[in-house]
């Protein structure tokens, strides 16, 4: 059985940040009525949040066999070990059966980077046009916006940590990008 | 470099965040309408120096298509709302109202 | 009128330039005439001109509601080409080109036509093939273009980088005498031309309300009070919504604003005029050494003549990799127009559903290099009720689905 | 002669020297210098030449309205043209060379223009230049091009990179003089989040200058205090070397801060763009001194007060040992008592107003400095340096009292706010008739999103000059931007400045007043364009009254400092010519930057690697091992063919054809976009999208659809894979699917939001791999795992399972003609299966093959290509596809559109296959000529070449085209024009040239 393997191959790089390649994460994008009993409960199989747990508009929460992530109003990405997958979509599949959803792996169309360290949040804020600072953005908050010039979701795992997710095809450009932002001699000092 | 509030998401996107999409309210014609119908539908419109309704997607965000009043002359945002509707909310026909006596605009005042 | 000349300057210079008039006069509106022209830019003065000099009509007033030249024809960067791929545009095109090449002894005012050459850049096999066919197509319309390779862009455009990393220049649609002109000089030749044939610039007058009857315009009411005509041309570049509703009737319109840019004056180092589709961003050398930039419109309604600055950020990040030198130059100033887009990008010269009143608008992004041309077709059809040079351009295309489509060679229409 | 004094010198360091050079001699200068001190320090006063008449330039200010002192810096990939002497921190090394001369700054050749500069006024070349007409391009305009230009042209690749930022912010202040420090004392005090930017490298801006004290201290007290409670609130951020660039609309301002141009060795970004959004901002942007017009005000040695004051104080340098001082105003008093303090003889001060100054005077004549009032210089005497001055009466025409042998002269006009910021984004301007300015009018300001103000201009730049008015309006305006803001201030008293008062100013737009021409044609206005008095009159005169007309007619404040110091004199006098007042006349208006910023600023990080995306496909580092050509498709890398080592280009695509027919070949197909569409009303929303039917599509079957827009035209196309019951799979082209996604989302969201359906882009979770040609089916077959026999996977259908043990879906599709599977695997093993495929294919003569050998096979099989056959006023109806048009739907989207008289009629070109006579292949895109002209003249067409191919299977051309009434014409022949010269000659055939039944694919 061949070994997939992540479009970065683990690269890492370590400037005002460390920005390195996160490598496989099983992700699955799920469409449906996101109040619905149905749907409240495959979000339960798939992370072990109960329904109060689930996240809310720009939320992503962790439960103890994975997170989820508010994407839009009737959509969530669903983050589990990539070995999983398969197994969480099925565990899914179960309790979507009788309504009107579409939950779907998508674990191989994207990248997930993270920025680790104190100026992570200045790498971040020379790409992003959104309010990085401290006192706007959080743990627990997630953001789909524009990375310079391509669609990103990013998020904070903690006050030092983002995770970005790009589209796999753009993960070369999405890691030079964070390189040439990271770079050791540019620190701004603005949060 | 407008700045929108997403109402899906309560996002207030930057300009580069989204996708402008033209004249919203408009009513489709299908096959059986008229030409002059279907010659409106597709390409006749306000183009108000002044309060425009109009269609954007947060296409660097949740992806949704929502509706902004506008003007396009100061560039003030009156409301933005949902697309799926027909008609502005009444709440932001009552601002443009107050903001600008006379106004007027196709079907809805 | 006094006759510009080298001598008539020298002779001028001996008594200080005291003794030079007024370029154009500044009449009182007088009660009525024949036709009357709403908008004193280069396409409205142009059907002007050519009404009085192709036609004999110059019972004429142009209506300004600021000052002559002072929209789209002040405002762009000043590109005159005609390598067009469908037979209509390139017509009017090829027709404004031409007569850009006597403008200035014909108006008696130095317009200063610069046929330099304009290239387009191929930076994709889909331009390649675009521009390709628009060689063939410019040839059998009489329109001198080439196709040129690589290595021959690099020849004309030193400057140049053909080898970018990301879109290396695979060739180049090339026209020779494609060039540019003053902009603000071909506004006022026509103006003192008209003004020299009798006509009446009126500026600060703006038109508030169209009048009819039975179906017939009859004449304009104005801020300078009500003015009678037989026929009126509006000629309103940004505006034409405005006019149209004055007139009871709607446009497949809508009004974008388009930006500019100029670096600080560096001596000459580009000798044509390079547009890059692919990447949005067309630049060339003025006289005074500034390079004119100018990039993609915006994408929403706007009447500001101020446009997002991201759009200024796309293109010059675009023409730094393709022209590398000019990552250390300045950007000295930035300006805003707002451009009338049509259904299919090409402009409308028709009748309108008001009898006797026509409408010249929809120009979008490419209005100055047409002003001759399209004063030309309009005069012709103002005075004679049809021209072959805008029977293409009527409004009632979109109705039958009949389109003037340009981006289909290019990535962009103008 | 200028040089540097004992006294003074507050910004300099005089135990360090810095060692520079200008056009090659070495120079001395301390670090805190500027470029222009330095030079000055060095009796350098001569710096440049002017624009149009290449007439000596030399230091007219100290800062960024400098108009005259541009230079060229530094060397190859680090040369910068047309950078500000006065804003040039001094550093070691630096080497600067000064602009538009030849051979040399002291001896120009273009300098004769100024001999004739009475025969070249203004606008002059709109009246000449123009016989014979083709002496313009060829003679006229290369010689205005020669002496056209200021700066050289940099040659190199820019060493240096750039970055951006983006902030956010509660109050944005811009400018770090007294009046920014004390707006963002005000706004942070009351707890908003504060971002304050100063342009230079030092804080309080000119107010330590000026003397005066604040709350009884010296000024400079006041600065250091302000500086260091604000560094220590956390909720403000300070910012030198970060110019306010611009404001736009919806609070967007540019900040453009100069990281490392004082220190060039220094590593990182040169400069960094900031993209700030503010909710409210506050311009404390200061005011720029005017100079007076009179003859010869554009002489090396001829400065503004305030300039001269500045390089007293700050730097100890003067520009001269004997100075004479003309004003309307108190200010320049401060000048002449400075220069007085230093030991520099202040010979006379002319006062054109009657009645003098206020105390300031009084302070001068008691240091016994001469004062003559109503008196004005009536002519600078001297070429490349002041020599002297005729002083004359300001009431009269210029007639000499006196001439004073002199060496500079400090003018001052009085002041005009910096209203730049304030006015890019709409903000209006009020004339102020006591201080003869425009100053912002705070009725009406820029306006944003919400519709209310948010600029507000504090200090001198909104018109309060004197130091305790200054602080005054600055905790006002900062009160007012932090209110807005949400945050309410304390009312603390703003600290009490103390200057000393000023007698009013009287407006002097020329000097003297009834200047007689010959004095008019030598007063400068705009002095690196050479605008004089007189210009601006004869635009008046020739009826170019708009201030618009006028500034494009003369080019006053066209230059690079944009009429920092031209515009309100140019105005002025313009009115004065047209006897109107100024404000009727009114202002042009001001564009961004303030001052210019650098391309590559803007430009930002996007340079080389990360220029712009490139979108690449899991198999891409293979291909490129292999001799990948690449295409760019949109922003997809695709390989264009495989070259092997001694091959052309097209020997590869032969080759890959030829092998893919006779053999096997493999495809990177990756890029073809995958839609899921899933729900209740799926199989309806693709009955709309799509112009087939596709809601009575099989599950486990595929079929070929055709999307059209609202306007009818074709717009993509691609197989669409039922996978149950609810769910469909949409292929589309590889520049589609981004593309169309949107346009399905476009559509549920926006007209058909009731309807139950969910799509999500699965285009880039898979690879596919598409395996083509006789041996197709062997080759996967010995990789193994699946049955792929004729019987249980026929043409058009597709299924799920393994190969070589990775899960795949396989699609029996084609477009090729071939025996032909689609395989699609997790991205994450597509490389995995490509080299399994490649490996047990190897023995089968497997190659991989690249887009141009996708052409050929698609096109000898009539197959028609998104962009190609189409290019956007295609409809189906033109290429012979009614069968993949559902006559049985009511609704699409296009149908009715196709319905239009246009789209209906008969003589639309349709699609036709093309065979040149004697097998040659017909050149890409040209037409087929059809007899006579047009009523403008161009050749009649009847069609047109879509694709067109060389094919090496048929050992021919073959060609696709739209041709008028093409399909009732076969066997016509067709002329198509090279622009080669040669004429082609076409048979209309059938576009299927290979495989007309298509056994091959049904094998």
């Amino acid at each position: 059985m061949s070994e997939p393997i992540s479009a970065l191959k683990m690269a890492g790089f370590d400037g005002l940040a460390r920005v390195e390649d996160c490598g496989l994460q099983g992700m699955i994008t799920l469409r449906g009525d996101l109040s619905a009993r149905a749907v409240k409960s495959a979000v339960t199989a798939a992370t072990g949040l109960t329904g109060p747990k689930q996240p809310g508009p720009l939320q992503i929460v962790s439960g103890k066999s994975g997170s989820a992530a508010w994407m839009s109003p009737d959509e969530m990405l669903l983050l589990c070990p990539y070995g999983e997958t398969g197994s969480v979509l099925a565990a899914m599949q179960e309790k979507l059966a009788k309504v009107h959803a579409l939950a779907v792996d998508v674990s191989d169309a994207r990248v997930q980077l993270q920025v680790a360290g104190p100026s992570a949040r200045e790498v971040m804020a020379k790409l992003c046009p959104l309010d990085l600072s401290p006192e706007n953005f959080q743990p627990g908050t997630i953001r789909r916006t524009r990375m310079a010039q391509i669609p990103a979701a990013l998020w904070m795992v903690d006050e030092a940590t983002f995770r970005v997710i790009c589209f796999r095809s753009v993960a070369d450009y999405a890691f030079n990008l964070l390189k040439t932002a990271a770079h050791p001699e540019s620190g701004v000092g603005y949060f | 470099m407008l700045i929108l509030r997403c109402p899906y998401c309560g996002v207030d996107a930057d300009e580069t965040e989204l996708a402008p999409g033209g004249e919203a309210h408009l009513k489709r014609f299908g096959p059986g309408s008229g030409d002059d119908d279907f010659h409106d539908y597709l390409f006749t419109r306000e183009n108000p120096r002044g309060v425009h309704f109009e269609r954007w997607r947060h296409a660097h965000g949740c992806g949704k298509w929502f509706h902004a009043a506008r003007a396009t002359d100061t560039l003030q945002v009156f409301g933005t709302y949902p697309a799926q509707t027909s008609e502005p909310p009444k709440e932001v026909l009552a601002l443009i109202r107050a903001a600008r006596p006379g106004w007027s605009w196709r079907e809805f005042a | 009128m006094k006759r510009y000349s080298a001598f008539a300057v020298a002779r001028e210079a001996l008594r200080y330039h005291t003794g030079w008039g007024r370029a154009w006069a500044a009449p009182t509106p007088n009660r009525r005439y024949d036709v009357v022209i709403v908008g004193a830019g280069g396409h409205g003065l142009a059907t002007a001109y050519y009404l009085g000099k192709n036609f004999g009509i110059t019972n004429v007033a142009i209506l300004e509601k600021g000052w002559l030249g002072g929209g789209n024809t002040g405002r762009n960067t000043t590109i005159i080409r005609s390598n067009y791929l469908q037979d209509p545009s390139a017509a009017i095109y090829e027709k404004a080109r031409a007569l850009y090449e006597n403008m200035s002894q014909d108006l008696n005012y130095n317009v200063m036509f610069s046929p330099r050459g304009v290239i387009m850049l191929a930076q994709t096999e889909h331009e390649v093939r675009g521009y390709r066919r628009t060689a063939h197509a410019n040839a059998l319309q009489g329109v001198a273009t080439e196709f040129i390779s690589p290595e021959r862009v690099k020849e004309i455009v030193p400057i140049i980088s053909i080898d970018g990393p990301r879109y290396p220049v695979l060739g180049g649609l090339w026209q020779a005498r494609g060039g540019t002109a003053r902009h603000d000089a071909v506004a006022w030749g026509y103006a003192r031309a008209c003004s020299d044939m009798g006509m009446h610039v009126i500026q600060q007058c703006e038109v508030t309300g169209v009048r009819s009857e039975g179906g017939k315009v009859t004449g304009v009411d104005t801020s300078k009070g009500p003015i009678d005509c037989d026929k009126l041309g509006v000629v309103v570049a940004g505006h034409s919504g405005v006019l149209a509703e004055m007139a009871g009737f709607r446009l497949p319109i809508e009004s974008v604003a388009l930006q500019a840019l100029v670096s600080e004056p560096i001596k000459p180092c580009m000798d044509v005029v390079v547009m890059a589709n692919t990447v949005h961003g067309y630049m060339s050398q003025s006289d005074k050494g500034e390079m004119v930039i100018g990039g993609g419109a915006d994408g929403y309604n706007n009447y500001t003549q101020r446009g997002s600055f991201h759009h200024i950020e796309e293109t010059v990040r675009a023409l730094v990799e393709t022209f590398p030198m000019i990552s250390r130059l300045k950007m000295l100033r930035q300006w805003g127009g707002i451009v009338d887009m049509t259904g299919d990008r090409s402009p409308i010269l028709s009748k309108t559903p008001l009898e006797g009143c026509f409408i010249n608008c929809g120009w979008g992004t490419g209005g100055f290099k047409a002003i001759p041309g399209s004063g030309w077709g309009m005069a012709e059809l103002m005075a004679k009720g049809h021209s072959p040079l805008t029977e293409a351009f009527s409004l009632d295309r979109f109705k039958e689905g009949r389109f003037i489509d340009e981006s289909v060679a290019a990535g962009v229409a103008h | 002669m200028s040089t540097r004094i004992a006294s003074h010198g507050r910004l300099i360091d005089r135990n360090t020297t810095v060692s520079f050079t200008f056009n090659g001699k070495s120079f001395i200068g301390h670090a805190g210098d500027t470029l222009a001190s330095a030079l000055m320090a060095n009796d350098q006063m001569m710096i440049g030449r002017s624009f149009k008449y290449h007439r000596p330039r030399g230091l007219v200010a100290s800062g960024a309205e400098e108009p005259n002192a541009l230079v060229g810096l530094g060397t190859g990939s680090r040369f910068e043209p047309n950078q500000r002497a006065t804003t040039t921190e001094l550093f070691d090394g630096l080497s600067a060379r000064s602009q538009n001369h030849w051979p040399s700054l002291e001896h120009d050749i273009g300098a004769i223009n100024s001999l004739f500069a009475r025969f070249l006024p203004a606008g002059f070349y709109y009246k000449t230049f123009m016989y014979p007409r083709s002496f313009w391009k060829s003679v006229y305009e290369p010689f205005i091009r020669q002496s056209a230009g200021l700066g050289q042209v940099p040659t190199e690749r820019d060493a240096d990179t750039y970055e951006h930022f983006y902030a956010f912010t509660d109050v944005l202040v811009i400018g770090g003089g007294v009046a920014g420090l004390q707006a963002a004392l005000t706004a942070g005090r009351a707890g908003a989040k504060v971002l304050l930017m100063e342009q230079s490298a030092h804080w309080g801006g000119r107010a330590p200058v000026d003397g005066g004290t604040i709350d009884g201290a010296p000024v400079e007290e006041f600065v250091e205090q302000a500086v260091s409670e604000l560094e220590a609130m956390p909720n403000v951020t300070l910012r030198n070397r970060c110019m306010g660039a611009g404001i736009y609309d919806h609070g967007y301002a540019l900040g453009y801060e100069r990281l490392t141009d004082h220190g060039p060795a220094q590593p990182g970004p040169r400069h960094r763009l900031w993209r700030i959004r503010a909710k409210q901002i506050v311009t404390a942007t200061g005011a720029i001194e005017r100079p007076l017009a009179f003859a010869g005000n554009d002489v090396p040695g001829v400065m503004l007060a305030s300039a001269m004051r500045d390089y007293v104080v700050n730097y100890g340098v003067t520009p001269g040992q004997r100075v004479i001082v003309a004003t309307n105003n108190d200010d320049a008093y401060r000048t002449a008592i400075t220069l007085h303090e230093a030991g520099v003889q202040v010979l006379r001060i002319l006062d054109a107003r009657n009645s003098g100054g206020g105390p300031l005077m009084s302070v001068a004549r008691e240091l016994g400095i001469r004062i003559d009032c109503g008196r004005a210089i009536g002519k600078v005497k001297g070429g490349k340096r002041v020599t002297g001055v005729s002083v004359c009466a300001q009431e009269g025409q210029g007639g000499a009292l006196e001439d004073v042998a002199c060496d500079a002269v400090a003018m001052s006009g009085g002041w005009s706010p910096v209203v730049h910021l304030w006015s890019h984004c709409g903000g209006k301007l009020t004339w102020d008739d006591a201080h003869a300015m425009f100053r912002p009018d705070p009725q009406r300001p820029p306006t944003g999103a919400d519709g209310l103000g948010y600029v507000t201009a504090a200090g001198a730049a909104n018109g309060a000059l004197a130091l305790d008015a200054v602080l005054e309006d600055a905790t006002v305006a900062a009160s007012a931007a932090a209110r807005a803001a949400g945050f309410k201030s304390k009312s603390v008293a703003p600290p009490q400045g103390a200057a000393s008062p000023e007698a009013p100013l009287e407006p002097v737009w020329l000097m003297p007043r009834q200047a007689e021409t010959p004095l008019r044609m030598k007063s400068w206005l705009d002095y690196q364009n050479d605008v004089k008095v007189s210009d601006v009159q004869l635009a008046a005169r020739e009826g170019y009254e708009s201030v618009e007309h006028t500034k494009r007619y003369t080019t006053l404040g066209m230059a690079t400092d944009q009429g920092k110091l031209s515009n309100i004199n140019g105005l002025a006098t313009l009115a004065d010519a047209l006897q109107a007042e100024i404000p009727q006349v009114g202002t042009t208006t001001f564009r961004p930057p303030y001052t210019p910023i650098s391309m590559g600023a803007i430009a930002g990080e996007a340079r080389g690697e990360v220029f712009q995306p490139i979108r690449k496909t899991p198999m891409h580092d293979w291909h490129e091992a292999h001799g990948a050509e690449w295409e760019p498709v949109g922003h997809w890398r695709r390989p264009y063919a495989y070259r092997r080592p001694g091959e052309s280009t097209h020997d590869a695509v032969m080759r890959e054809v030829k092998n893919t027919r006779e053999a096997v070949g493999m495809l990177d197909a990756s890029t073809l976009g995958k839609i899921l569409v899933k729900g209740p009303d799926a199989g309806r929303f693709l009955d709309m999208m799509y112009t087939n039917m596709m809601s009575t599509l099989k599950p486990g079957k595929c079929r070929y659809g055709l999307m059209c827009s609202e306007n009818g035209f074709l717009i993509d196309d691609g197989v669409v894979a039922r996978i149950d019951d609810d769910t469909w799979l949409c292929h589309t082209t590889t520049g589609g699917a981004d593309r169309i996604h949107a346009h399905m989302e476009e559509w549920l969201q926006t007209e058909w939001w009731d309807w139950q359906v969910y799509t999500a882009n699965l285009t880039e979770q898979y690879a596919q791999i598409a395996v083509v040609g006789p041996m197709a089916r062997t080759v996967l077959e010995t990789l193994g795992g699946m049955d792929l026999s004729k019987e249980s996977l026929g043409f058009m259908e597709w299924r799920d399972g393994a190969l070589g043990g990775i899960p795949v879906r396989v699609y029996r599709i084609s477009f090729s003609g071939e025996l032909s599977y689609e395989i699609a695997v997790p991205a994450s093993l597509g490389q995995a299966l490509w080299d399994k495929i490649a490996d047990v294919g190897a023995a089968y003569r497997i190659m991989p093959y690249g887009t141009e050998c996708l052409h050929i096979l698609r096109a000898e099989k009539g197959f028609i290509m998104i962009g190609d056959e189409t290019d956007g006023t295609v409809i189906p109806q033109d290429l012979g596809l009614h069968w993949a048009i559902s006559k049985k739907k009511e609704d699409f989207l296009g149908k009715r559109a196709q319905e239009r008289s246009h789209m209906t009629d008969p003589d639309r070109w349709k699609l036709v296959g093309l065979e040149t006579t004697d097998g040659s292949t017909l050149p890409d895109g040209a037409y087929a000529v059809a007899e006579g002209v047009n009523p403008n003249g161009q050749r009649n067409v009847q069609g047109r070449v879509t694709s067109t191919y060389h094919s090496p299977t048929l050992g021919r051309g073959i060609a696709m085209g739209l041709v008028l009434h093409g399909p009732d014409r076969m066997g016509e022949l067709l002329e198509f024009p090279g622009t080669d010269g040669k004429t082609y000659t076409a048979k209309i055939t059938d576009p299927v040239f290979y495989d007309k039944d298509g056994e091959k694919q049904n094998v």
